[in-house]
């Protein structure tokens, strides 16, 4: 791309410097720390040391701080985040006693809960600074909420195309997506591009919950009209005048977790180190102690579930010493005081492949909710999120990395005819639910496209005029995920219709609302309620075995051992 | 619980509802799970409304994660069960007030008191008059000139 | 981009505080605490004195007059390009960061708006700011230039985004709370590399 | 006959209408209400079924009435209408050689005329160079602005005589503020290393706001190059081509040549009145539609295979192909609307991305179907109401019926409606009969040459300025309206239509990304509406009108949704005042406006002869 390559410099240098310095790790930046302005990873002088004080039930110092002087973070964690009953007790325990029960099959995922939900954020820091990036795995391992792993994708169109969104969202679902999301580049386009994913998805895999980020009220529309199924673009910070330039509060968000709630929708908050260094407003603190207090202000919010790894600030702990591990230990963090954890990945991050998958390994190896908060289930020049770590070019790559781990990592190869016959179905139901309700057509040569096509250029262009006001009719008319069940149902396509009444179906039993849920291709709801992680050492917890290991054995080229000339797959 | 709580006690066993205790579940208007199919839905019998989350099925959620240890969790469903009640724009129009600088303290106050006197929201209103009392001690209540 | 084996420095010399300009022909140009002092180049290594040369450059040749001064109690882009607008005789003004961001303003807009942004630092060369001196006098004019094209890469997160933080901390670190804008007066000088 | 519930359906070509009326036994009609939908299906095809139900059912729903009461539907004869366009550029300017560079870059720098021999800048400091002629220096890209101004001055305190400068960069202005000694210079030349080097030049600027006066001139050119007549009559092209610039730079090359050619676009070849008649395209649009005249009634037109015409016209046919499922050889043109207008095209040849506005001629055609199965339609519409359905009427003779419900209106009445595709025009005559045409080009015609001569990529942009009066923001507070009134808003405006040429729309302000000043984006926008509604309305009208005579015209209603544009309606009216007719946007009933006149002519019908 266009990162400028170093200054050469006049001084003669040898020819394996010249090939080392041509690697593509030498286009990433990388900076020194400078711990005083919070640019620093996890390891500062400057973060504070762990104290907690109660009164009359009411926590009064937090972290070397007197009440009188928290701001609104130290209030919201002390009054919402931290059980006050068990608080001194939790903290007096030494950190690294706490860091082996993290790591210890003998002490259960529960028994530890008992003691982190009494932690304060310097304390937790004070845990986790113990641990090397191995033991983060190990804990992440037994303190992931929901006992099997899953992954999430995005689906975009660099030229908001609604079906390569649909062909490339049933291709994702088919391949193994549990969630997808998806964003604009015209914003105006949106209701046509959540309709597309949606029927993109449940024709892939019903089931599968999808998500449109935009601006709050708009996607809080959009989900309670039932054309998209959960949120997450709900951003937090850990410092107050950080989220004060945000424009948000503690309560403004709990509110708002709330509200979605009320609706039936799922919802998680997302946050990530480097953003408030990134804004200019760490006050001295580093990002992970930072990161923790996001943290534990969503635990206190009630809400369920958190998007952190960094996210879109990666750059800032990715140029760090240390800062990858510190990626890792916010994820953990979210796992360790119980809250689903969707870990990042989703965002470029290096020029080198290598890098990109050395990153991975703290979160697939071990598992987590969802492994990517957004893998690029488009090539990453239509990736609207700019560009995520892993994209269509990956896909092979990534279920070989599951196949000579054996880990799961919540993908599957997909034979070529199978996905071709899902991207054409997706295209056709759209066709068809476009025509039913009388937006702009798509045309055969579209569909045709859409089967076939990698990227929007593969696409015929789209009247952009006449999808706008299309787009803005499917707001006026008030049309909602149910008149799709309608639409879907009149054109034949009876099945999909199905799914996606499934789906909104669930709305009604809230059952998606709990910690880590995700629908079963059996449309069963699966939560850290009935799937809870109950790893115990060797032998216990999520095995990535049985039919589902025979799944992931497969490859796009694999010699027969039967008959050696040829190839299954 | 501030509520009418449902009389029945749940536990871990019991989740998911939706295929464990479809009996309980109920649309605000009053239909079962298992009138919401697709015949329903062409006839017409099944509109939007009917998606909806009834505040009683919120609160027998908040049992599950209560049963579950995850009491926060808990409290946030019962305030959404309070704000079914509350439509639309007026949900958003609370949120927007519950920004930094953008209401008194005597109009989060108000807002308070129409959560909790109209919609019997106890426990929404507390979360307002307590992020009134904050704005107040970290100066985020609106300018004089802005409010 | 000059002929070979040339490159050219600039000091800034103040000449007393930064009054509001009475000439409707011209533009300011807002520079942040540490541009050309502190710091001498931007993230990808453009001197200051270049992204200087080529602004007063892209005014001169639409015939409009410049005014330099030096913000110094904020490091926040938005605040120095308004503070430069309120100052310009036009209405329009340039700010630029150390690292190279720009943008233009125009002083009747709020403080959070702009007619034009250039946030990534990292794609902004010579070319460019001689565009955005060049936009700042047309609006100055009245006329309406078309934006200077933006650029994207998405490979900018992975090198350039924790510089970028480093140099807005460093940045920060150079303001001089409580005092106001000075005009200067851009001296260059040739050096022969 | 007893009190009977009746709907009249209009089926359009976007579109669909209905308007539920009830009527007494003595044929009195009460107006209940009106409903729009749009048209399903191309116009005349079966599909219309489902649009025409919809309408209906609104209607009934609005008026609180049930299908069950409904006594019939009745639904126009359409004559499917579909519409096609093309546009070819018919002149193209050509440079050879390098001869010339006539761009007018934005900013040249200096004035006057300077004739020397081009030179490098690079060698202009060499050794062995020939410091006695005039020197024009070339400055390839990467040279810095104060650099060349050094190098300049200092070749000229060495004794050499520059007389002009020809630069890459986008440098003039700069480089001779910088100069010790006041030269033309042009800029922006993106292909400069190409300028042939060692041969005689001429570089002119004129002064700001003015234009060159040698260069441009034949004779002038002639006199800086020493030419005889016969050289004179060849590059006569590159004076021509050059007049209007404020700079240019001209190389005598000794083979080198600008040409300003005609590109053979082709015969149309013209069918009707038992005639076979051709025209050049290259002709222009006056010369085709005088002989388009010539063949009234058309039964078809075609292109010679093979030039663009062909190609225009057999794309025009695929798409009806396309839309009706008709063999092509089936498909029959029946009108044409040729228009000149000019395109701006990149000079071929050129050194600095010149451009040289080409003439082309923008054709829209029409064909009008006989397979027209409104029969089926009306079938369609009774099985799904469970009411009765029939054809009630011919479009043209209901449109005029309804017209003739605009108070103030008598007959001969002709109407004319303004649509998307076609412009169609119908009569009613003293004695009650009617004549109905449809004449090819509407609405997206005047679309498409907003866009070309404006240079706007974007169709939506388009059609804004079609539909909307413009205006320009002056500051964040005020804003002038293309009628020169100022109006002030107490909300800065926001800052991506500041400074810029906006349209009006309801939803605001929406800047046009052009260089054009408001006044010339406005004279295209009503230049297009002319070429296309002022001379189809006429053209419609002569077609209809007894002997052609449009003083044989009283009264002219205008229809449609183009009737209620913002200033076509003044346009026809003042294009038909000198043939004494009194023209007007209609008004049905009293009370509907344009809208609705088919639909409720269908239900007057039925009330005098029910069928």
């Amino acid at each position: 791309m266009t990162a400028t390559q170093p200054a050469p410099s006049n001084r003669r240098t040898s020819r394996r410097t010249e090939i080392l310095d041509s690697r593509p790790v030498n286009l990433d930046g990388f900076v020194e720390e400078w711990p005083e302005k919070g640019l620093v990873a996890m390891e500062s002088d400057f973060d504070p040391r762990p104290s907690v004080r109660v009164e009359d039930g009411r926590i009064v110092e937090l972290d070397g701080r007197a009440r009188a002087e928290f701001d609104f973070m130290d209030t919201f964690i002390a009054d919402h985040a931290i059980d006050v009953a068990t608080t001194e007790a939790s903290m007096a325990i030494p950190s690294d006693e706490i860091a082996r029960m993290l790591i210890d099959p003998g002490v259960s995922r529960r028994d530890v809960l008992a003691v982190t939900r009494g932690l304060t954020p310097a304390k937790i820091l004070d845990v986790v600074k113990l641990m090397n990036v191995v033991e983060i795995m190990q804990g992440m391992q037994k303190m992931r909420a929901r006992r099997t792993p899953a992954n999430q994708g995005h689906s975009t169109s660099a030229r908001d195309n609604p079906i390569q969104v649909a062909a490339d969202a049933a291709e994702g679902a088919l391949r193994g997506f549990a969630e997808l999301e998806t964003t604009l580049g015209v914003v105006r386009y949106a209701p046509l591009v959540a309709i597309a994913l949606q029927v993109g998805a449940q024709v892939g895999r019903g089931g599968v919950l999808t998500q449109c980020a935009l601006e709050e009220a708009t996607e809080l529309e959009l989900g309670m009209r039932g054309i998209t199924a959960y949120a997450e673009t709900i951003s937090i910070y850990g410092t107050e005048s950080v989220f004060v330039d945000g424009d948000d509060t503690p309560w403004s968000k709990a509110f708002l977790a709330s509200a979605y709630a009320s609706r039936g929708i799922k919802m998680r908050f997302t946050s990530g180190t480097g953003s408030e260094v990134q804004m200019g407003n760490a006050e001295g603190k580093s990002m992970l102690y930072l990161e923790i207090r996001c943290i534990l202000m969503a635990k206190g919010a009630g809400v369920q579930g958190l998007q952190n790894g960094s996210i879109s600030c990666i750059g800032v702990p990715g140029a760090m010493p240390g800062g990858i591990r510190a990626v890792a230990a916010e994820n953990l963090v979210a796992s360790m005081v119980d809250l689903e954890c969707a870990s990042g990945n989703d965002q470029s991050f290096s020029h080198s492949a290598m890098r990109r998958t050395a990153r991975l390994m703290p979160q697939l190896l071990p598992g987590t909710d969802f492994v990517c908060s957004g893998y690029s289930g488009v090539p990453n020049a239509d990736n609207m999120f700019a560009g995520s770590n892993f994209d269509t070019d990956d896909y092979d790559d990534w279920n070989t990395f599951q196949r000579d781990l054996q880990v799961d990592g919540g993908l599957r190869h997909v034979r070529e005819d199978v996905i071709l016959q899902v991207r054409e179905k997706a295209a056709r139901a759209l066709q068809a639910l476009f025509e039913y309700l009388d937006l702009p057509p798509i045309t055969d040569a579209e569909v045709e496209a859409a089967v076939y096509a990698n990227s929007s250029n593969d696409y015929p262009l789209r009247d952009v005029l006449a999808d706008l006001k299309g787009a803005q009719s499917v707001m006026d008319r008030g049309v909602t995920g149910l008149d799709l069940v309608k639409g879907l149902e009149a054109t034949g396509f009876t099945d999909v219709a199905e799914n996606l009444l499934t789906v909104l179906r669930q709305r009604v039993s809230g059952d998606l609302l709990q910690t880590s849920a995700i629908l079963t291709p059996a449309f069963v709801p699966l939560s850290a309620i009935n799937d809870a992680n109950d790893y115990a050492g060797p032998g216990t917890g999520y095995r990535l075995q049985g039919e589902r290991w025979e799944e992931l054995k497969k490859l796009r080229h694999v010699t027969s051992a039967t008959n050696p000339e040829t190839e299954v797959s | 619980m501030t509520q009418n709580a449902p009389s029945i006690s749940l536990g871990p066993a019991d989740y998911p509802l939706s295929i464990n205790h479809s009996e309980l579940l109920r649309t605000p208007t009053g239909k079962a799970l298992s009138d919401l199919t697709m015949d329903a839905v062409v006839s017409g019998e099944v509109t939007a409304d009917d998606l909806r989350i009834a505040p009683e099925t919120l609160l027998l959620q908040a049992q599950l994660a209560d049963a579950s240890d995850r009491p926060q969790l808990a409290g946030n469903f019962r305030r959404a069960a309070e704000m079914t009640a509350i439509p639309d724009a007026e949900v958003l129009e609370v949120y927007n007030a519950l920004r930094p600088r953008a209401s008194s303290k005597e109009q989060l106050l108000a807002i308070a008191e129409r959560l909790e006197g109209h919609y019997g929201a106890a426990e929404s209103g507390a979360l307002v008059r307590e992020a009134a009392e904050v704005y107040e001690r970290r100066n985020l209540l609106a300018r004089p000139e802005q409010a | 981009m000059a002929t070979p084996a040339t490159e050219r420095t600039v000091s800034l010399r103040e000449t007393g505080p930064a009054e509001r300009g009475s000439r409707p022909d011209e533009v300011v140009i807002a520079l942040s605490p540490a541009f050309a002092g502190e710091f001498t180049k931007t993230i990808v290594d453009l001197p200051h004195a270049e992204v200087l040369r080529q602004l007063l450059a892209g005014i001169e040749e639409q015939g409009v007059t410049a005014r330099v001064v030096r913000v110094r109690d904020t490091a926040d882009l938005a605040a120095i390009s308004h503070l430069g607008a309120k100052l310009s005789g036009s209405g329009i003004a340039v700010g630029v960061l150390s690292r190279g961001t720009a943008m233009i303003h125009q002083k009747d807009l709020p403080r959070l708006s702009n007619l034009e942004l250039f946030p990534q630092s990292p794609l902004l060369d010579a070319e460019v700011f001689r565009k955005i001196g060049s936009n700042a006098a047309r609006y100055a004019k009245g006329e309406s230039p078309e934006p200077v094209p933006t650029r994207n890469d998405q490979m900018a997160r992975p090198r350039w985004q924790a510089k970028a933080a480093l140099l807005h901390l460093k940045e920060f670190d150079c303001i001089e709370a409580d005092r106001g804008p000075v005009e200067v007066k851009p001296v260059f000088e040739l050096s022969h590399a | 006959m007893d009190t009977r519930l009746v709907v009249g359906v209009d089926v359009g070509n976007s579109t669909t209408e209905a308007c539920l009326a009830r009527v007494g036994p003595d044929g009195a009609v009460t107006y209940l209400g009106t409903a729009l939908k749009h048209t399903t299906g191309v116009k005349g095809t079966p599909e219309n079924a489902d649009g025409a139900v919809a309408a209906v059912r609104e209607v009934l729903a609005r008026a609180g009435a049930t299908v069950g009461e409904l006594h019939t539907v009745l639904l126009n004869e359409a004559t499917p209408v579909i519409s096609g366009l093309a546009m070819e550029t018919i002149t193209e300017t050509i440079i050879t050689e390098s001869t010339m560079i006539g761009h007018n870059p934005a900013t040249p720098g200096g004035e006057g005329l300077g004739v020397g021999v081009t030179v490098p800048i690079g060698e202009l400091l060499g050794d062995g160079r020939d410091s006695e002629r005039p020197v024009i220096v070339v400055v390839p890209h990467g040279w810095d602005f104060d650099d060349v101004a050094a190098t300049l001055n200092s070749a000229v305190r060495d004794g050499v005589d520059v007389v002009a400068a020809v630069l890459a960069g986008d440098d003039a202005v700069l480089v001779t503020n910088r100069l010790e000694k006041r030269i033309p210079v042009v800029d922006e030349v993106a292909a400069v290393e190409k300028v042939p080097v060692g041969m005689l030049a001429a570089v002119e600027v004129a002064p700001p706001g003015r234009t060159i006066r040698t260069l441009s001139n034949s004779y002038g050119l002639a006199t800086v190059f020493a030419l005889d007549p016969a050289q004179t009559r060849q590059v006569s092209p590159v004076a021509r081509a050059l007049t209007g610039n404020r700079s240019a730079v001209v190389i005598r090359t000794p083979t080198g040549d600008v040409t300003d050619r005609l590109i053979p676009a082709g015969v149309l070849e013209l069918r009707g009145a038992g005639k076979t008649l051709r025209v050049e395209v290259d002709a222009g649009a006056d010369a085709i539609m005088d002989t388009l005249a010539r063949a009234q009634p058309v039964d078809d037109v075609h292109g010679e295979p093979g030039t663009h015409v062909g190609g225009m016209l057999a794309q025009v046919r695929d798409t009806m192909t396309d839309v009706t499922g008709q063999p092509a050889s089936e498909i029959a043109i029946h009108d044409v609307l040729a228009v000149d207008t000019i395109v701006p095209a990149e000079v071929r040849g050129g050194l600095a991305g010149e451009v040289a506005l080409e003439h082309a001629v923008a054709l829209a055609a029409m064909v009008s179907t006989d397979r027209s199965r409104m029969q089926a339609v009306a079938d369609q519409v009774a099985a799904e109401l469970g009411s009765s359905a029939g054809v009630g009427g011919v479009e043209g003779a209901m449109a005029v019926r309804g017209a003739l419900t605009t108070p103030g209106v008598d007959r001969p009445v002709a109407v004319i409606d303004l649509g998307g595709g076609s412009t169609d025009a119908a009569l009613l005559s003293a004695s009650g009969e009617t004549t109905a045409v449809h004449v090819a080009g509407a609405g997206e015609l005047v679309t498409k040459l907003i866009a070309s001569e404006l240079a706007l990529d974007d169709r939506e942009v388009a059609e804004n300025v079609k539909r909307y009066p413009l205006g320009k923001v002056e500051s964040f507070y005020h804003l002038r309206h293309e009628d020169g009134t100022v109006e002030f808003v107490d909300e800065p405006l926001p800052p991506h239509v500041f400074a810029r040429v906006v349209v009006m729309t309801p939803d605001g302000l929406v800047p046009v990304p052009t260089r054009h000043t408001l006044d010339a984006v406005r004279r295209v926008r009503r230049e297009a509406k002319r070429r296309v509604f002022c001379v189809n309305a006429v053209r419609a009208l002569r077609q209809v009108a007894p002997q052609g005579n449009l003083r044989a015209l009283d009264f002219v209603v205008l229809l449609g949704g183009s009737a209620l544009d913002f200033e076509i309606p003044d346009m026809i009216a003042d294009a038909l005042a000198p043939h004494g007719i009194v023209c007007g946007t209609g008004n049905i009933h009293g009370s509907e406006g344009p809208r609705n006149a088919v639909a409720s002519g269908l239900v007057d019908a039925y009330a005098e002869e029910p069928g």
